[in-house]
Formats: structure tokens, C-alpha cells, sequence
């Protein structure tokens, strides 16, 4: 998360160590293949993933905060899938050459929030933001539900809740969890244009001042795609498009800068009382 | 096919696993033929020590079924049962009876593919375990205790 | 010395087509102790029968063996065949080779292997089985119906017709039901109410049906011919022999924004009330969660203005033990709770209803009288969906099954809209049209048709708001799966019909089975289709499975004459498979120590003591003994007993131990 | 179901049994690409079902099974429960290998195996190292042009490749593995 993403690292970084929570990255840790590999092939699309599982339990961790949500979605459908099918997770374990107990308790951004943030809200926010915005949880964070076990998968309310408890107002709009676009933003940017110009229209037309996300793939096609969507509704759209984390850098009162909001292609002017 | 054929009986109560197995036939559910059934009134007729002498005669495993928990027909029979198994599964031990060869489980009128899945999970089961051979230490009992 | 005869049955070809019935019938022959075996293509058939009386008489059997299908079907007719002979019917066996071994089995050695075992088995018990003679037991001529929805109406009318008692019960405070609150009613769009309520004030008046309602069962205990049924009373808080059911007090009433049941939450009622006009009896209740007296501790004001002093809040739940001979249960079914749908927006986007709310809306006693509005803004709806089998066919979300009213109604709910909002758009999106019955596709096809209806073949995956309209997106599957997207005022979801809710409770409160949703069972799916497993409890209506209203009428009809067919008689026979206390020679006269075990074992309170006497008189033992009318046969006590001296007819410990050997020794 | 039918395979490699579907269509009316396809979803399941060796190859051959964004949103709301999406994959798999992507599909095969290209060389996702693999091997150098500059200057692009250090590791995980993924 030192590309295009970058701002989600840092500001995920700037809260955590603002709350005093320490987080390690995994060594030598890989990419997880994200579409790419389950389109193409499918038994990479498990081994990949399960490197970083049987990595972390190596370096002895219990929980596994995964902020992108297409890596947690390929690590918690691996673990799945391992757990699943005995074969495999021995066939795997053997090409890694490593031990893989596959128990490892795998954390998305707003399961991590929700644990570390939320009984501490009250005590961290310091200047409460006050405008209507429009949580968007994507795909990936809860599709698909037989494995993701979201709660009303269909209309969540993790992130509203948090947004809520920063002093915005979460507004109740549908596209919730609909698809982005995610893996064609390079190879068929008109398409991204078209699913996510729906998203973004329609957030627009229910009163959001911002839309907050939870996944990089998200963010990329709502704000880095925004060509590609204006063009598609044919019309100028300047609703800026924040992470979660930085929501919570913000109203925490961590400098922008350090939350990385400059580094969007669609200006954030979201002023904080101070 | 495996080479050994576990020999299996099934004590189970009339008015819900009987009905269930017959409803199994109904839908034409294919099950393991190894199981063979004894029909009694109600879980709660089933003297315990019938399943000792079924062990005696030569028996692997032993299905017992009968009415889930405030289904019985009886009101109370299958929770009578319930306890009597409790008991009887310490006395397995003492006398050196895998515990694993009693299958023990609650089939409604309505669960005809749950009885077939009971059979064939059973079948399996006993089959890795083997044949059941120490008929002498339960004929001793029996003989002893029951005056049979 | 044993002379059994054994009767293999083909049963067509359902036993012979997988068993080798020859071989069967001539291993049987071999068997110690029989006397003859033979095979027959249909055992249960006229000649089959006469074959085995004719054997029964020709070889002088003691003993018989019908090896064929379950004895829960066939067993009452073979049992009377051998008692026709002249044999005790209770010296007859069957075999299931049919539920048990056929139908579960592939053809093979094996198969016919484990049916000869099963013979074998049951030749064992026969050897061991005694004559018993039936017992015969009084009937009370009195039937208790549960549930006054159209069935458990037509049910009580009919037996009371035949001239027997009823009482009925019904947890509401009116009777008629889910059919009282329909519009119309389907295919003839006869208007519900006007053909109901003739009916429900026919029970009112019958001399022979008592009313109970905002009544519930509590306990049943007892069995065919003499149940004891305790039903509480729930507390009315008004008094129904001094109210005359002026309904000043529902006037006066504060609470009035109570959601009204019987609107379906789309109309509001007060706390003390009366569900709906047309009630049986018209006398209101108070609904002590919503009364304001009752959580506040003041107001009273229903009490001021009540003109008889009716009202008496101390009241209290009472409960009535009745006798009755026969039950007919007739609780409804209820409509699946469409919160899980959240793809649908149920419960979150108010223009999207069920169809039972739908019928609230067309009906002319409804919230809107009769006006198909929109609950949020009250405005007409310009274009409607219909989304058909919304929890119904659906494993994943709702019920495996088909609700098979739901395409009726939906093309009824279609056509109320089309003939009251004229231009107005409806589209209907199905997976099949099942229109199975007289004049029902006719009807649906008239929908199609003549009132214009746009029916789409494909399921919807999502309703949303955008804009004031609700986008409704769905598929053409018969456009080569085209999706299709419709800006909709109002979506009515056809509902699956599931079990109401406590029928569990219920079920196993009177002891009779259900099904993995929660309906109660029938005793054979296609013979005894209103006999429950429990005899004397009798089965009517959606409370069996999802019905329209022609086939509830028809079953519970059906269900009355069975009351009244055993009614007809005076005194019934009981099937003598009950305990006993055995009995010797002195000095022990009995092998019973007295520790009378079994009878805290007992669920009938069927076991009390007896005192042994000498000759002089003098007691020496006290032992268990059986009434035999009130033991059921379960057998427990059986179990419990460490001295071997109480056993249970039909399935003696002889018995049981003989099976238990000759079914493993098979060398 | 026929040892030779594609709806076999499926069975064998997914366990996902395709005769289960009873065409409600409820994964097209959902499906965000539905649109685009020249084969909707369940399309695809009918025509697995009925064992057609033309329709199998027109599947195969088809562009909807590489629009599918797994977005799972079919497998969430199907009422059997039937994991669509995991047949896709199956069946872009077995696309690529009969050498039977459809035209219009093969920059997002280009761009996916250019990531996996990315993967295998640094173990990580390397963005820039990504664009200029799918640019050289999809010929459409000029796209994203006015983006580059942008995440240049916002610091979102890193001219070095971040390297795990157990690369010997990694590649045997991307060893014995299909080959079409090269």
C-alpha cells in the first residue's frame, strides 16, 4: 500500500498510532493475486493467500488486520477454502514448505475499527464532522455472504455506525454494496465508468457531501476513474470520495497532510470545525 | 464394497423414526442395506440391555433413534431413554464396548433423508472400527446380570 | 409347537422388482416352526386375503407373518383378515419389506439377503406373541375444534349438524380467521367477507357449538374416546355477560394508535377493542400491553363510560377442563416474514406490502375502504409490481416448497388493482403459473388477458428507492434472460404461507407430528390425509399445509365426518398392546418387589398398587398393577423395572429378545 | 449428467451442480454487467444444462464469462444457493486453455496476467512495473496517459518495484502451475 493507495496506508498508520495500537506488518508478506489469480488459475489463487497466513503465524500473530478489502477477501476465502478441503491445505502446506495451522482470526478494516476504535470514540474525536455522507462498502467486504457472515449483507451498517459516532450523519441510500467496477479500472475503464457513475450518482441524489470507503479497489474507481464516470453521466461530479481511516484521522484532528488527503484526484474541501 | 459388512441394528420407536424410515422408503432414499430394524412402542421400552445382547449375538453397531426432545408420542419415553443412555454409556466403558459402536440420535416422521444419512454415516463408522469381537465379556455379563 | 404361515407380498412390482420373492418365500419355508409360505403378487388385494384366510383355516396356523409394506398401512387389514379366519388377529405380524428394504435398496443378493432376515425376525416374534383381546373403552360424544378460522367454522358446524357437541376454541377475540380479512376471493372474486360472516353467526347461534374465544389449550392428556382438555381462558377484562357490545368504550378510548392486526399494521385500533366490525361475539377486549391502566397504573376511562359496568380489570386467566371424545385441529397458517428478503426492502421501504396486506387495501372494510393506495403518501399507484414466490421454492432464504396459493391470489390481486385503478399499470414477475384447479388457469388467463396484466417470467433480484419511485429490477427469462428494470409506485410481495407461529409448542403439546416446517402431519400423505398420527386427533386446513379456502372447507368437512363417524359408535376398541403386572406361583404370587419404579415412569399415572393375600387373607405383597385403561402402552415402565415383572403386550421382553437373536443369526 | 458435458467437469472441479438451477433468473436481474453480456448468467447455466457441445463451445467462446467481476452479488441472493461465480472461473480457465477467449476479452487476460507477471517477479504488486507489462503486451500504450502524471505528483506511483526476499519461495508457488497463466 505504497502505490496508489498510499493514503489509505498512512492515514490507517496516523490513527493507530494516535490511539496507541501498534500494528506489524508481516514479513516478507505477497501479494494475495487478487482477480487476476482466481480468474486464471485457481490453485494460485489459494497458495498466494496462504503464504501470508502461514507468514503471520510464523511471526506469531493471533489477528490479521487486512485494510484491502479484495486481500481480505482472497485471505478469508482461502482460509475458507482450506478449511474446506483437507487435500489441498496439505498439498499447499507442501509447497510452502511451511506449517499452516489456517486458525488465524482475520480482521477487515471495519471489524478492526469496530474492536479498537469504537469503545474509544467518545475519547478520541475531537472535532466531530458534521456532514452527510454516504458509506459504500463494495463487493468484497461482504460478498459472498455464505463465507462473510455480514449481518444484513444487503444494507450493512458497520461503517455507518462509525461515520455516525464521528458526528456525521450516514445516509440511507441503496447502492451500498453494489459493484464498482473493481478489476476492469484498467482494462475496460468505460465499464468502471458506468457502475461506478451509478454509484456516484446516486449518492450525489440522496443529499452525500462524501462517500466513504473501506477498499482501495473502491476508492481508485470512484476518485482516480472520476473521467471515466463524468463522462459517463455526462455532467461534472465533484463529491470527493475519503477512506474510512482518514474520516477518523480527520476527527481526530491529525493533520490532513498526514492522513494523506492530498494525494486524491478529486479535492477534498471537507473543512473540520476546529 | 468393503470385505467386512458390519452387521448393524436399529432399535427405534414407532411413531417417529419407524414412520421417518418408512417415509425414507417413500421418497426411495437408497441407504446401506446392513441395517436392519427392530420396531418398539416408544424409545423408553428399549431395555438397554437388549443392546448388550444384540453386542452378544454377533452385532457391530447399534443405531438407537427415536423421537426428537418433547416430540415423543408418550410425552416422556424418549427423555427416559435420553438418561437410561447416559448411564448405559458408562457401563459400555466399564465393559470395554468402543461407546462409538451405539449410534444414538432423533429422527422425526418428516426426516426420511436424515434416517438414511443416520445409516450410511453408521455403516461407515462402524466399518472403520471393525468387527465387533469380544462377544464372550458381554455373553458374561448378560448371563450374570440379566439372567439370560 | 409353532405352526406359522408366511405371505410374501410382490406389491406389484414395488417389493419384487428388487427383492427375489421366490427365494425369500422358500428360505422362509425352511424356517423352524413354519408350517407353510408362499408368495402373491398383491397380498392386500381380495384374493390375497382369502388366500391367507384360506391357509390360516386349511393348515391351522397359530401364527402369521404378512411380509409386504409398513405395518403403519397395511396391519389393521391383515389383522382383521386372521381374525376373519377364526385366528387372533393379534397372533399376525407384518414384515416391511417394502419402506425398510425395496424402496432403499438396488436389486442384489444383499437385498434379498436382509429381506429373508427381516422375515426371520418377525417369524421369531410371532412364535412368542399371545392372543390379546381388544379392550373397549366408552366415548365421550363431545368434539373440541382448535382454531376458528374458516376450517375449524366449518368443522364445528358440521359435526354439531350431526347432532354431537363442540366446543371451539379460538386464541383471538373473534372468530373467522385469516378468510375474514381477504377481499375478494378467487376465481369467482366472490366477495370474502359476505360469504363468511352467514357462518360465523351460524356458530354463535348453534345450540350445539360452545365458543370459547380468546381461549388457547393448555394441556391435553387422555386419548381416543376420552380426552381431558384444560383451556385457559385468556383474561378479556370485560365481563361478556354484561357487555352488550354497544362499543361506546372503543370510542373513548385513549390508545388509539395501537397497529391493527387485522388491517395488518396498515390501520390503527384502540387498546380495548373490537377486531373488526363484523366480530363473533362483538364484544371488545382490552389488550393489557397496550392498555394504559394496565402500564401506567391510571385511566380507567373505558370503566366511566362503559354504560353496564362490563369492564373488570381484576379479571384473571381461567381455565376450563373439558372432556371430549374427538379433536379436529384447525390453528391457520401465517405469512412468512419478509425481513430476511432486505434485496426486497421489506419493512424498510413502506409501498413495498405482503399480499395478505394487499388484501387489506382491496378490501372494502380495509384502512382505504376498498381504495388501492400507497401506505406512504396515500396516493394511487400508477404502475405495481407483484413478486411472486418471495420465500416461497426458495431453500436458501425461505421454504423449499410451494405455497400454492400465491399464483392464484397474485393474478386476483392483479386483477382488483387493473378493475380499481383504471390505466393503471401491473406487471407480475412468476417462475410458473401454477393454476392447478376448477376454473383457476381459466382465471389466471383472464388476467393475462382480458385485464391486461404484464406477466414476467423471472425472479427479481433487488427493489430500491430512487427518487420517489421504486426501481424493481428483474429478468425476462423468456427473452433470452433480457434484464428488466420497472420505475414502480407500490411492489406486493406473495408471500410463502408457513406454519403459524407456537405450532411446535402446540404439536407437541396434544402429541402429533409435524414436518421440518412446523405443519402438523398427516397420518398417510395421500389415504389418511386428515387422521393424524395420534387417533382421534384429526387434521383441517392450512395448519396441515398451505390451502386455498375450497380445499380447507373440503378437509375439515372431511375431518367432521371422521368425528362423527366415531361418534356414531358407543363404545370403541383399543388396541390391547398395554403393560402387565406378571403374576406366579405362591408364595411369591408375583416376581413384583414393590418399588414401584415404573410408576414414576408412568406418563399416564397408569400404575397403582395391588395387595397380594394369602389365603388367610393376610397381605403379603404389595405390587405394581396396571389400569388398563388409562396405560397407552409406551413401554417405559418396562424399562425401568429391575425384576423383570412388569412387560408390555406385543412387544415383550420374549418378543423383543427373539427378534434381537434371530436377526443377527442369519448362518 | 454426461462424462463428456462441460456441467460434468463443473460438478467435478466446483461441486457446484448446475442441474439444480430452475432458470428463476434472479442472478441476471442482479448482475451489475448483465447489460454488456452476450450470454447473461443464467443463459449460461440453461445452456450447461442441456449438454450441447455447440453451446458449451459458444460458452467458452463467449465475453460474458470474462466481464463477470465476481462480484458474488448472484451467489448472495440465488435461492439454490448455486456459487456462479466459481463456475466462471472455472470456465474462463478452461477458455484460456482451449485457446478460446473471446477478442474483446484478451486485454483483461493481458492485464491479469500481466499482474501475475508483477507478482511472480517482486512477490508484490508493482503498479507502474504492471501498466507497462499490460501496455507492451496490450498494445494500448496511450491509455491512462493523463492519469500517470497525476499519481506521479500525489506520490502514488514508485519508480523502484518493492522485492520480497523469499523469492525462491514465491516462485513455487507459480512453478507446476498451469501454463497458461504465462
Amino acid at each position: 500500500m505504497t502505490g496508489s493507495s498510499r493514503e489509505y496506508n498512512e492515514s490507517l498508520l496516523a490513527i493507530s498510532k494516535a490511539a496507541g495500537i501498534e500494528l506489524v506488518e508481516i514479513t516478507d508478506w505477497n501479494c494475495c493475486g487478487a482477480t487476476a489469480a482466481h480468474n486464471l488459475n485457481k490453485e494460485l489463487s489459494v497458495s498466494l493467500p496462504a503464504r501470508n497466513l502461514a507468514l503471520a503465524e510464523f511471526d506469531g500473530m493471533e489477528e490479521l488486520v487486512v485494510p484491502c478489502a479484495a486481500c481480505y477477501n482472497r485471505l478469508v476465502m482461502t482460509q475458507h477454502e482450506l478449511n474446506e478441503d483437507s487435500n489441498l491445505k496439505a498439498r499447499i502446506a507442501e509447497k510452502l514448505k511451511m506449517p499452516l495451522k489456517n486458525s488465524i482470526k482475520i480482521l477487515n478494516v471495519l471489524q478492526f475499527l469496530e474492536k479498537y476504535f469504537i469503545p474509544r470514540l467518545d475519547e478520541l474525536v475531537k472535532y466531530p464532522l458534521t456532514y452527510d455522507v454516504a458509506c459504500y462498502y463494495g463487493c468484497l467486504l461482504v460478498r459472498p455472504n455464505k463465507v462473510m457472515h455480514v449481518e444484513r449483507w444487503e444494507d450493512p451498517m458497520a461503517m455507518d455506525i462509525i461515520m455516525q459516532k464521528l458526528g456525521a450523519n450516514a445516509i440511507d441510500w441503496p447502492f451500498k454494496t453494489e459493484c464498482c467496477g473493481a478489476g476492469f479500472s484498467v482494462s475496460k475503464p468505460e465499464i468502471v465508468g458506468e457502475l461506478s457513475g451509478k454509484i456516484v450518482r446516486n449518492a450525489v441524489g440522496n443529499g452525500a457531501k462524501a462517500i466513504v470507503v473501506a477498499c482501495p479497489m473502491c476508492h481508485s474507481n470512484l476518485d482516480m476513474r472520476r473521467p471515466a464516470i463524468e463522462s459517463y453521466l455526462n455532467k461534472k461530479v465533484d463529491i470527493p470520495v475519503i477512506y474510512i481511516t482518514q474520516a477518523i484521522a480527520l476527527a481526530m484532528g491529525i493533520a490532513p497532510k498526514e492522513a494523506g488527503i492530498q494525494r486524491h484526484f478529486v479535492p477534498v474541501n471537507l473543512t473540520v470545525n476546529r | 464394497m468393503n470385505e467386512f459388512e458390519p452387521k448393524i441394528v436399529a432399535f427405534v420407536c414407532n411413531w417417529c423414526t419407524y414412520a421417518g424410515a418408512d417415509l425414507t422408503g417413500t421418497s426411495r432414499i437408497k441407504y446401506a442395506q446392513n441395517v436392519k430394524i427392530i420396531r418398539f412402542p416408544c424409545t423408553g421400552r428399549i431395555d438397554f440391555m437388549l443392546l448388550l445382547k444384540a453386542f452378544s449375538e454377533g452385532a457391530d453397531g447399534i443405531i438407537v433413534s427415536g423421537c426428537h426432545p418433547n416430540d415423543c408420542h408418550y410425552t416422556s419415553g424418549n427423555f427416559h431413554a435420553r438418561r437410561r443412555w447416559i448411564t448405559f454409556r458408562g457401563l459400555l466403558d466399564l465393559l470395554g464396548i468402543d461407546v462409538r459402536r451405539i449410534q444414538y440420535s432423533w429422527v422425526s416422521a418428516a426426516e426420511g433423508a436424515k434416517w438414511a444419512d443416520i445409516v450410511n454415516t453408521t455403516v461407515t463408522n462402524i466399518s472403520e472400527l471393525g468387527p465387533y469381537a469380544d462377544y464372550a465379556k458381554v455373553a458374561n455379563y448378560l448371563e450374570k446380570e440379566a439372567n439370560l | 409347537m409353532s405352526k406359522i404361515g408366511v405371505f410374501i407380498c410382490h406389491c406389484g412390482e414395488n417389493i419384487s422388482a428388487t427383492v427375489d420373492v421366490e427365494k425369500v418365500a422358500e428360505v422362509a419355508g425352511t424356517l423352524d416352526g413354519v408350517e407353510y409360505s408362499t408368495h402373491y403378487k398383491y397380498m392386500c388385494s381380495d384374493p390375497g386375503q382369502s388366500l391367507i384366510k384360506q391357509t390360516i383355516k386349511e393348515k391351522g396356523l397359530t401364527g402369521v407373518v404378512v411380509a409386504a409394506c409398513s405395518p403403519r398401512m397395511h396391519e389393521p387389514t391383515f389383522r382383521k383378515a386372521c381374525a376373519e379366519a377364526g385366528l387372533n388377529p393379534y397372533l399376525c405380524e407384518m414384515a416391511n419389506l417394502r419402506e425398510h428394504c425395496s424402496w432403499v435398496h438396488e436389486k442384489s443378493d444383499a437385498t434379498t439377503q436382509k429381506a429373508s432376515d427381516i422375515v426371520r425376525t418377525l417369524v421369531e416374534k410371532v412364535k412368542h406373541n399371545k392372543p390379546l383381546q381388544s379392550i373397549k373403552v366408552p366415548i365421550t360424544k363431545k368434539a373440541l375444534v382448535i382454531g376458528g378460522g374458516i376450517a375449524g367454522i366449518q368443522a364445528s358446524l358440521d359435526i354439531a349438524n350431526a347432532g354431537h357437541q363442540v366446543v371451539l376454541v379460538e386464541k383471538d377475540p373473534s372468530i373467522g380467521g385469516h378468510m375474514s380479512q381477504l377481499s375478494e376471493t378467487f376465481p369467482t372474486l366472490d366477495c370474502s367477507q359476505c360469504i363468511l360472516t352467514p357462518r360465523m353467526v351460524e356458530v354463535a347461534q348453534h345450540p350445539n357449538i360452545t365458543m370459547m374465544t380468546y381461549s388457547e389449550l393448555e394441556k391435553l392428556e387422555g386419548s381416543i374416546g376420552n380426552f381431558k382438555a384444560t383451556i385457559r381462558k385468556k383474561a378479556k377484562s370485560v365481563d361478556e355477560k354484561m357487555c352488550t357490545g354497544c362499543g361506546l368504550c372503543t370510542t373513548k378510548c385513549p390508545n388509539k394508535k395501537i397497529p391493527s392486526e387485522f388491517n395488518t399494521g396498515l390501520g390503527t385500533r384502540t387498546a380495548i377493542y373490537v377486531p373488526f366490525p363484523q366480530a363473533v361475539p362483538n364484544k371488545p377486549v382490552i389488550d393489557k400491553a397496550n392498555c394504559t391502566y394496565y402500564q401506567k397504573g391510571k385511566c380507567k376511562i373505558c370503566e366511566k363510560t362503559c354504560p353496564t359496568g362490563a369492564i373488570c380489570f381484576d379479571q384473571e386467566d381461567e381455565f376450563v377442563e373439558l372432556e371430549v371424545g374427538a379433536i379436529v385441529v384447525a390453528t391457520g397458517f401465517n405469512v412468512m416474514e419478509t425481513s430476511e428478503f432486505a434485496e426486497y426492502g421489506y419493512g424498510k421501504y413502506k409501498d413495498v406490502i405482503n399480499g395478505l396486506q394487499f388484501e387489506r387495501l382491496a378490501s372494502a372494510s380495509g384502512p382505504t375502504l376498498g381504495e388501492i393506495r400507497r401506505p406512504s403518501d396515500g396516493k394511487i399507484p400508477e404502475k405495481i409490481v407483484f413478486i411472486a414466490c418471495a420465500g416461497s421454492r426458495d431453500p436458501a432464504k425461505g421454504k423449499p416448497y410451494c405455497s400454492k396459493i400465491c399464483c392464484m391470489y397474485t393474478a386476483k390481486h392483479a386483477m382488483l388493482y387493473q378493475h380499481k385503478v383504471h390505466g393503471g399499470h401491473s406487471y407480475v414477475f412468476y417462475m410458473d403459473i401454477r393454476a392447478a384447479g376448477k376454473n383457476y388457469d381459466e382465471f389466471t388467463r383472464r388476467a393475462i388477458v382480458e385485464d391486461e396484466v404484464n406477466y414476467i417470467r423471472g425472479r427479481v433480484s433487488r427493489v430500491y428507492e430512487e427518487n420517489g419511485k421504486l426501481i424493481v429490477k428483474g429478468v425476462d427469462t423468456l427473452l433470452n434472460a433480457k434484464p428488466v428494470e420497472i420505475e414502480a409506485d407500490m411492489v406486493v410481495l406473495a408471500t410463502a404461507g408457513v406454519a403459524n407461529p407456537g405450532s411446535e409448542e402446540l404439536a407437541q403439546r396434544m402429541h402429533i407430528s409435524y414436518d421440518a416446517y412446523n405443519f402438523f402431519s398427516e397420518a398417510h400423505p395421500k389415504l389418511k390425509p386428515v387422521e393424524t398420527n395420534t387417533v382421534g386427533i384429526f387434521l383441517a386446513g392450512a395448519c396441515q399445509a398451505p390451502k386455498d379456502i375450497p380445499e380447507t372447507v373440503s378437509q375439515a368437512s372431511g375431518a367432521a365426518a371422521k368425528v362423527a363417524i366415531l361418534f356414531s359408535q358407543d363404545e370403541l376398541s383399543r388396541d390391547p398392546a398395554i403393560a402387565v403386572v406378571n403374576r406366579c406361583a405362591p408364595p411369591l404370587f408375583s416376581t413384583c418387589v414393590g418399588c414401584f419404579m415404573c410408576a414414576t415412569a408412568c406418563p399416564y399415572n397408569a400404575i397403582g398398587e395391588e395387595l397380594i393375600k394369602n389365603r388367610n387373607g393376610e397381605v403379603i405383597k404389595r405390587v405394581a398393577k396396571v389400569n388398563p385403561g388409562l396405560c397407552q402402552g409406551c413401554g417405559t415402565c418396562v424399562a425401568f423395572c429391575r425384576s423383570k415383572s412388569i412387560d408390555i403386550d406385543g412387544y415383550t421382553n420374549e418378543q423383543m429378545y427373539s427378534e434381537v437373536m434371530a436377526l443377527l443369526n442369519n448362518d | 449428467m454426461n462424462k463428456e458435458d462441460l456441467s460434468f467437469k463443473i460438478k467435478q472441479s466446483t461441486d457446484v451442480n448446475v442441474r439444480e438451477c430452475y432458470q428463476c433468473g434472479k442472478c441476471t436481474a442482479g448482475c451489475p454487467l448483465a447489460e454488456h453480456m452476450d450470454l447473461r448468467p443464467s443463459v449460461i447455466m440453461r445452456m450447461l444444462q442441456s449438454g450441447d457441445k455447440e453451446d458449451e463451445d459458444k460458452i467458452l467462446r463467449s465475453l460474458s464469462i470474462w466481464l463477470c467481476l465476481t462480484c458474488e452479488t448472484c451467489y448472495s441472493r440465488c435461492p439454490m444457493e448455486l456459487d456462479i461465480p466459481k463456475i466462471m472461473d472455472h470456465l474462463r480457465q478452461r477458455s484460456l486453455a482451449e485457446g478460446k477467449v473471446h477478442h474483446d476479452a484478451r486485454n483483461i487476460v493481458t492485464f491479469h496476467k500481466s499482474f501475475l507477471n508483477t507478482v511472480e517477479r517482486n512477490g508484490r504488486l508493482h503498479e507502474i512495473g504492471l501498466v507497462l507489462d499490460y501496455k507492451m503486451h496490450s498494445g494500448k500504450l496511450f491509455q491512462d496517459i493523463t492519469v500517470a502524471p497525476g499519481m506521479f505528483s500525489r506520490g502514488k506511483l514508485s519508480i523502484l518495484p518493492e522485492q520480497i526476499k523469499d523469492k525462491k519461495g514465491l516462485s513455487r508457488l507459480f512453478k507446476n502451475q498451469d501454463k497458461n497463466t504465462k
